[in-house]
């Protein structure tokens, strides 16, 4: 195996399709995990994390440019981030422990392609969209439409994503992200839920997005949340609203889980239910607080 | 007269006694002792730890027992 | 924190241990941290398959591959009888250690080595194994204590016949041994009960856990004497078994301790050790091995997975009079759980007059079993002091208060036999009871729970030699490995029988070689049985010093004491002479100064502890968040009480793991699927409180400080301490370990 | 295959290596430049053992491939002491029992140093989960919070600090 750090997208593109083998890296605390369990060590890796695009982080004309290959904890520690997108940075804090965050990217944590990761939810929950160059230029897709299976992505071999663009957030809107794990860290999601809520000057729901993880082979959006929830104040969950039973059975209906060594099927579809709800209030919480 | 407690393994090939008192200074004297009258029992104590007085002796063979010693006889203890 | 006055000057102090600066500085070398120029690295192929049959091995490719230097399989260890051992801690059957170092006709688990290769570099020797061609002919597997146990299941040894049963069995089957205990008039108990609770618990296999993984550094010479520097809980066992498995002789193998990077019984027998030995001698040169984390657990000793079922009698006033206790423990591939202490341990915190228990050893294909911090006994007591929650319920009596009036003392028989020597579990209790956090408010959600439990503590065979340096510093030597710093502890009792200053003490763990023959460190023996050793030869070192002032002075003997360290006359007649006076001018008087010590001794004090915890339950998704905890637990007398409480506080923090989290997860055939520390769920820092500790010090009279071994009780009580917990927060009895969040919820649900 | 030349800044000086592509930071520390302070436990990045501080940044070494810190600052235990004293926290631990066998602990001693130089006065809770990724089996982590937090506070107490150099 072999190890590359170019300083363009250009030198990476070349090397990538230079190499069949090849496989890009930010982090690497996926890659050298799967290659130390037995999986197949690439001919060639390539750190991107030397490629300025990919390490940019950046608010403009309505969007904010987060580079791909930006370890977590520096994403946390991003205050205009935090206040932008507190449960984007939720998110992105829970990946794994602090020796972990100082590694682990959004671009590495999409890529791999697993339906339980943490920022992922947000980011679909936030619009966001993944910028990916390769052989073909440049492109950009929805971050929802980048996983396409467990393990898989719709990247071909030459590809990579530089930066998310995420719509920065009107006044009246936040997101939020929950997870549940056995222990306090050091887990891996056994169900993730985040929401954003945009409100009105009232505090009504006018737009909510809901997205969960680990209850599907991708990460999933229920997508009737919105018409739940449009039109409430969303109070703190008491059980004695009806729409909360709704927004239950709408998570639910979206559910598709595995029993594993995590959790069983039927713990993720009930535990999803839970994290949607504190998820939804406190984003609806934060979204009131920014009127 | 030593008192000597058989565990209930051991209780088939003492006739189903549960304990004996039995004359021995040392504890390989009360094996000999124990073999005499229950032939074969010493094979089978060759594994167990022998506790005398409540106290578990490891290699216990020369040990001294007073005459009013209690021995027991239980499965090798381990520790961690 | 407790802080013990005890009238010494250094016993009961916390003074800096002697190796921390090295361990806070990384310059402690560890197992891992050996090398020699030129050494190989070596590898270990496991097997793939649960159950199976070797029918060939081929290593022609393997052996043919650049920088590939030995190979060796089942076919070069000799063959050993049947035969057992008496290792330190009990039994070991040698022939089926030499089965689980290197499979033979046969691989009993997945992970069970079947070859292991030398090459000069790992990824060489990694190669090489696998291209090593193995042709198995895939066998039923065995996966459960109920399958196993199964009159038509599977067998996996052809010889292994139960031993213990009323009539010898006529054919061979999983259950190696039964054991059984059995007092009083059972049917005459049940009479008299007016109370009885009777309930089935099943916990899972767990792993030691320690940090370190296994790693040794094998150079045999062309003499075929070799040297080894492994980290073990004990350097001169590892000797042993290791010539043992090999054909070779002990005394042409020299075992060099390394620091040990955590153990907890996981360490005390063989894995690596010989076939990096007979590498070496085949190769010509050194062969360091180090295992995986994946290895460790896949191929490593867990302890055992059980199924018991309890049934408790108690009379209105809260009496017990009666209990029958059925427990089945897995010993993994070979024969050997820990139902021994099991069934010893599950009721001796109680007098009972009336009692039957029966335990089974049943061997399936997981790892074999090792040692595991008081083995047998964690288990047994969260189902027996379970059953003991529910009866104070049931009878409306505060469980502290029942325990109290069932508590076992001085002189009462043990349920498996003999007489207790004097002991402190109604001081454990008594200050449990007492304790702020007894009575401490509690909130919606939360419960608390108490639990008790006793371990046995042990001596055994021991060296220890103190030496007088000429600028009247000292060295204390023995051949105990030092896992959680018992080396400080040892130092402090040669410094208060010398008085000198705790740092004028080198405290070390010498090789087999250097000193004589001592056990391994376990059984919690260190600071009772070297520490009677090390001040045992402080006190003939001492009144060697006298006789030598005495002939200094040309006085008689007894005209010399020994007081602060200096050897002074009783009438006055001449100045006092200094630790380094005697010591420089020892020459003169008879040479160097120097005592060693062997013992091998009776009286261990038996140890018990009590522990409290608060937990709060999320009823949403059924997680289980420990609030507070508090540890009581008799130690004797705490030398150093800083490794004390670190041993109270650690045993219970791996009891809490073990009562939430974790579990050895296997698929459908029986392969382990969480190997590694993300998904076998060991506590971390942010899932607990403070653990608060309360040493009891009731003295061991057999011990010249009256030390009671402290390390392995700590681990018993928290599995009860947590579900009885759980159930004053939920109204559940959880009967099955771990309670994690998915059968927590599905237990909430279960109405 | 040709090795790799790698230059970086290791606890402060400027220092080079030959390492092949597929060796990690921790495997380079250890293997080719004898410094094993730095422990392995588990190779995964789920113990924590290996934790060194790059570019500011605590991370796991055995998560790193060892030519990525190719002009990057390298900070590993070896470091952590100053030449005639050692650093508070190392005190601190020594004092406060803050460790049994010990394999653990240069990686808590360099996440707990990450955590003050970010968080110079963190509550007990911050401590707890700035060592979340650091396990230790013996302690019950108790005394090694208590000694963090006591790190913290010599730290912060020029009074104290004078005293421990």
């Amino acid at each position: 195996m072999k190890y590359r750090a170019p300083t363009s997208i250009d030198e990476a593109v070349e090397l990538l399709s230079a190499h069949p083998g090849a496989e890009v890296f930010a982090g690497a605390t996926d890659l050298i995990p799967q290659i130390q369990g037995g999986r197949p060590e690439p001919s060639l890796v390539v750190d991107l994390k030397r490629i300025p695009e990919t390490v940019r982080l950046e608010a403009e004309n309505g969007f904010w440019r987060v580079g791909a290959a930006i370890p977590a904890a520096v994403l946390t520690a991003h205050e205009g981030l935090t206040a932008a997108f507190p449960g984007l940075v939720e998110g992105a804090g829970l990946i794994g422990s602090d020796q972990i965050q100082g590694r682990a990217t959004l671009g590495g944590n999409l890529c791999n392609a697993s339906p339980a990761a943490d920022s992922v939810p947000p980011l679909v929950a936030l619009g966001a969209e993944a910028i990916i160059v390769g052989r073909g230029g440049e492109r950009s897709a929805q971050v929802s439409e980048v996983v396409i299976g467990p393990s898989a992505t719709s990247l071909d071999q030459s590809e990579f994503i530089t930066e998310f663009r995420i719509p920065a957030p009107s006044r009246g809107s936040s997101d939020a992200y929950e997870r549940f794990i056995p222990r306090t860290e050091m887990d891996i999601a056994v169900v993730g839920a985040a929401a954003r809520i945009r409100v009105d000057g009232d505090g009504r729901c006018e737009e909510a997005a809901v997205v969960l993880a680990a209850v599907a082979p991708t990460v999933v959006e229920v997508s009737a949340a919105s018409g739940i929830l449009e039109g409430r104040v969303i109070p703190h969950y008491s059980g004695r609203d009806a729409f909360w039973d709704e927004l239950g059975e709408a998570v639910v209906a979206c559910c598709n889980p595995i029993d594993d060594k995590r959790g069983t099927a039927e713990y993720r579809r009930k535990v999803a239910q839970v994290l949607a709800r504190r998820t939804v209030v406190t984003a609806a919480r934060r979204a009131r607080e920014t009127l | 007269m030593a008192r000597v407690f058989f565990p209930t393994a051991l209780q088939q090939l003492t006739g189903d006694l549960e304990e004996c008192e039995i004359e021995a200074s040392t504890v390989r004297e009360l094996f000999v002792r124990l073999e005499d009258r229950f032939p074969g029992i010493r094979e089978q104590l060759a594994s167990a730890a022998v506790a005398i007085d409540g106290d578990v002796v490891p290699g216990a063979l020369l040990e001294r027992l007073e005459p009013d010693s209690e021995v027991h006889f239980l499965p090798a203890i381990s520790g961690g | 924190m407790t802080t013990t006055r005890t009238g010494y000057k250094w016993v009961g102090t916390r003074p800096v241990r002697h190796d921390g600066l090295d361990k806070v500085t990384g310059r402690a070398r560890f197992g891992a941290d050996y090398a020699t120029a030129g050494m190989l690295h070596g590898v270990v192929l496991r097997s793939p398959h649960v159950h199976a049959r070797i029918l060939s091995i081929d290593l022609t490719e393997a052996a043919a591959m650049p920088g590939v230097k030995a190979i060796i399989t089942g076919a070069d260890l000799p063959d050993i009888p049947d035969e057992t051992g008496t290792g330190s801690e009990g039994g070991i059957n040698f022939r089926d250690l030499s089965r689980n170092i290197l499979a033979r006709d046969k691989v009993l688990y997945e992970g069970h080595p079947v070859a292991a290769v030398a090459a000069v570099t790992l990824r060489a020797a990694q190669r090489a194994a696998e291209a090593i061609e193995v042709d198995y002919e895939i066998l039923p597997a065995v996966l459960s204590l109920e399958e196993a146990m199964e009159d038509d299941a599977p067998v996996l040894h052809d010889d292994l016949f139960t031993l213990g049963l009323d009539s010898p069995p006529d054919r061979p089957s999983n259950i190696s041994r039964r054991r059984v205990i059995a007092r009083g008039d059972l049917d005459a108990g049940w009479e008299e009960a007016d109370v009885v609770v009777e309930r089935e618990y099943t916990t899972k296999a767990v792993h030691q856990g320690y940090i370190e993984p296994h790693a040794v550094v094998a150079e045999t010479g062309e003499d075929g004497r070799s040297t080894l520097w492994c980290s073990s809980q004990g350097h001169f066992a590892m000797r042993t078994y290791t010539t043992k498995v090999l054909g070779w002789e002990p005394g042409d193998m020299k075992v060099i301790p390394a620091e040990i990077g955590g153990g907890f019984g996981g360490k005390t027998t063989i894995y690596l050790e010989p076939l990096a030995a007979l590498l070496s001698r085949r190769a010509g040169r050194a062969v360091k091995m180090v295992m995986t984390r994946s290895e460790v657990f896949r191929a490593t000793g867990p302890t055992s997975g059980s199924v018991m079922r309890i049934k408790m009698g108690a009379r209105r006033d809260g009496k017990l009079v009666a209990a029958t206790a059925w427990m089945a423990y897995e010993a993994g591939a070979f024969p050997g759980s820990p139902i021994g202490p099991g069934v010893m341990t599950v009721l001796a915190c109680y007098d009972i007059p009336n009692v039957l228990i029966e335990g089974y050893d049943v061997v399936l294909n997981k790892p074999k079993v090792a040692a595991y911090r008081a083995p047998g006994a964690p288990m047994a007591a969260f189902a027996a002091e379970s059953v003991v929650d529910e009866l104070a319920e049931e009878l409306g009596i505060d469980p502290i208060e029942l325990r109290l009036r069932n508590a076992v003392t001085e002189g009462v028989r043990a349920v498996y036999g003999p007489k207790y020597r004097k002991i402190g579990f109604v001081e454990t209790l008594e200050e449990a009871r007492d304790h702020p956090h007894y009575s401490a408010p509690l909130g919606p959600w939360q419960g608390r729970g108490v639990a008790s439990g006793y371990w046995f503590n042990f001596g055994g065979e021991t060296t220890a030699t103190v030496s007088i340096n000429e600028d009247g510093t000292a060295v204390v030597m023995s051949g105990c490995p030092d896992i959680g710093g018992t080396r400080a502890a040892l130092a402090q009792m040669a410094a208060e029988e010398l008085g000198i200053d705790v740092h004028r003490i080198e405290p070390v763990v010498a090789d087999t070689h250097s000193i004589g023959y001592n056990d391994m460190t376990g059984g919690s023996r260190v600071a009772f049985a070297v520490g009677i050793a090390v001040v045992d030869a402080s006190r003939q070192l001492i009144d060697d010093m006298c006789a030598r002032a005495a002939l200094i002075w040309d006085v008689p003997r007894e005209e010399v004491e020994w007081v602060d360290g200096r050897a002074q006359s009783v009438t006055g007649a001449a100045a006092p002479l200094t630790l380094e006076e005697l010591a420089s001018g020892s020459g003169a008087t008879g040479g160097p100064l120097s005592a060693t010590v062997t013992v091998n001794p009776r009286g261990a004090g038996a140890g018990f502890s009590t522990q409290i915890c608060d937990v709060e339950v999320d009823p949403d998704t059924g997680l289980v968040t420990v609030l507070r905890y508090t540890v009581v637990q008799d130690a004797g007398r705490a030398i150093h009480p800083d490794y004390v409480e670190g041993q109270m506080q650690g045993g219970a923090v791996q009891g809490i793991g073990w009562a939430l989290n974790e579990e050895y997860i296997f698929d459908r055939n029986g392969v382990m699927e969480n190997p590694g520390f993300l998904d076998y769920r060991m506590p971390v820092a942010s899932d607990l409180p403070m653990i608060d500790t309360v040493i009891v010090e009731v003295p061991n009279p057999d011990h010249p400080y009256g030390v009671r071994g402290v390390g392995e009780t700590g681990i018993i009580p928290p599995m009860a301490a947590v579900a009885n917990a759980v159930y004053a927060a939920t109204g559940k009895r959880m009967q099955d370990l771990p309670m994690s969040p998915v059968r927590v919820l599905e237990a909430l649900s279960g109405d | 295959m040709s090795r790799t030349h790698v230059t970086c800044v290791l606890n402060g000086d400027e220092i080079d290596f030959l390492c092949n592509d597929y060796q990690t930071l921790l495997s380079a520390l250890r293997d080719e430049l004898g410094m094993i302070g730095t422990k392995e436990g588990c190779g995964t990045g789920d113990c924590g053992a290996c934790s060194v501080i790059l570019d500011g940044q605590l991370v796991c070494s055995c998560l790193v491939f060892a030519p990525e810190v190719e002009g990057r600052r390298v900070e590993t235990i070896e470091g952590l002491a100053e030449v005639d004293h050692l650093h508070p926290l190392q005190d601190s631990f020594l004092e406060g029992a803050a460790f049994q066998c010990g394999v653990c602990t240069p990686g808590f001693l360099m996440a707990a140093k990450a955590l003050l130089d970010r968080n110079p006065s963190p509550t007990e809770t911050e401590v707890r989960y700035g060592v979340a990724g650091n396990l230790c089996r013996c302690t019950g982590y108790d005394k090694i919070v208590r000694s963090i937090l006591d790190a913290a506070a010599r730290m912060s107490d020029p009074e104290r600090q004078k005293e421990a150099t």
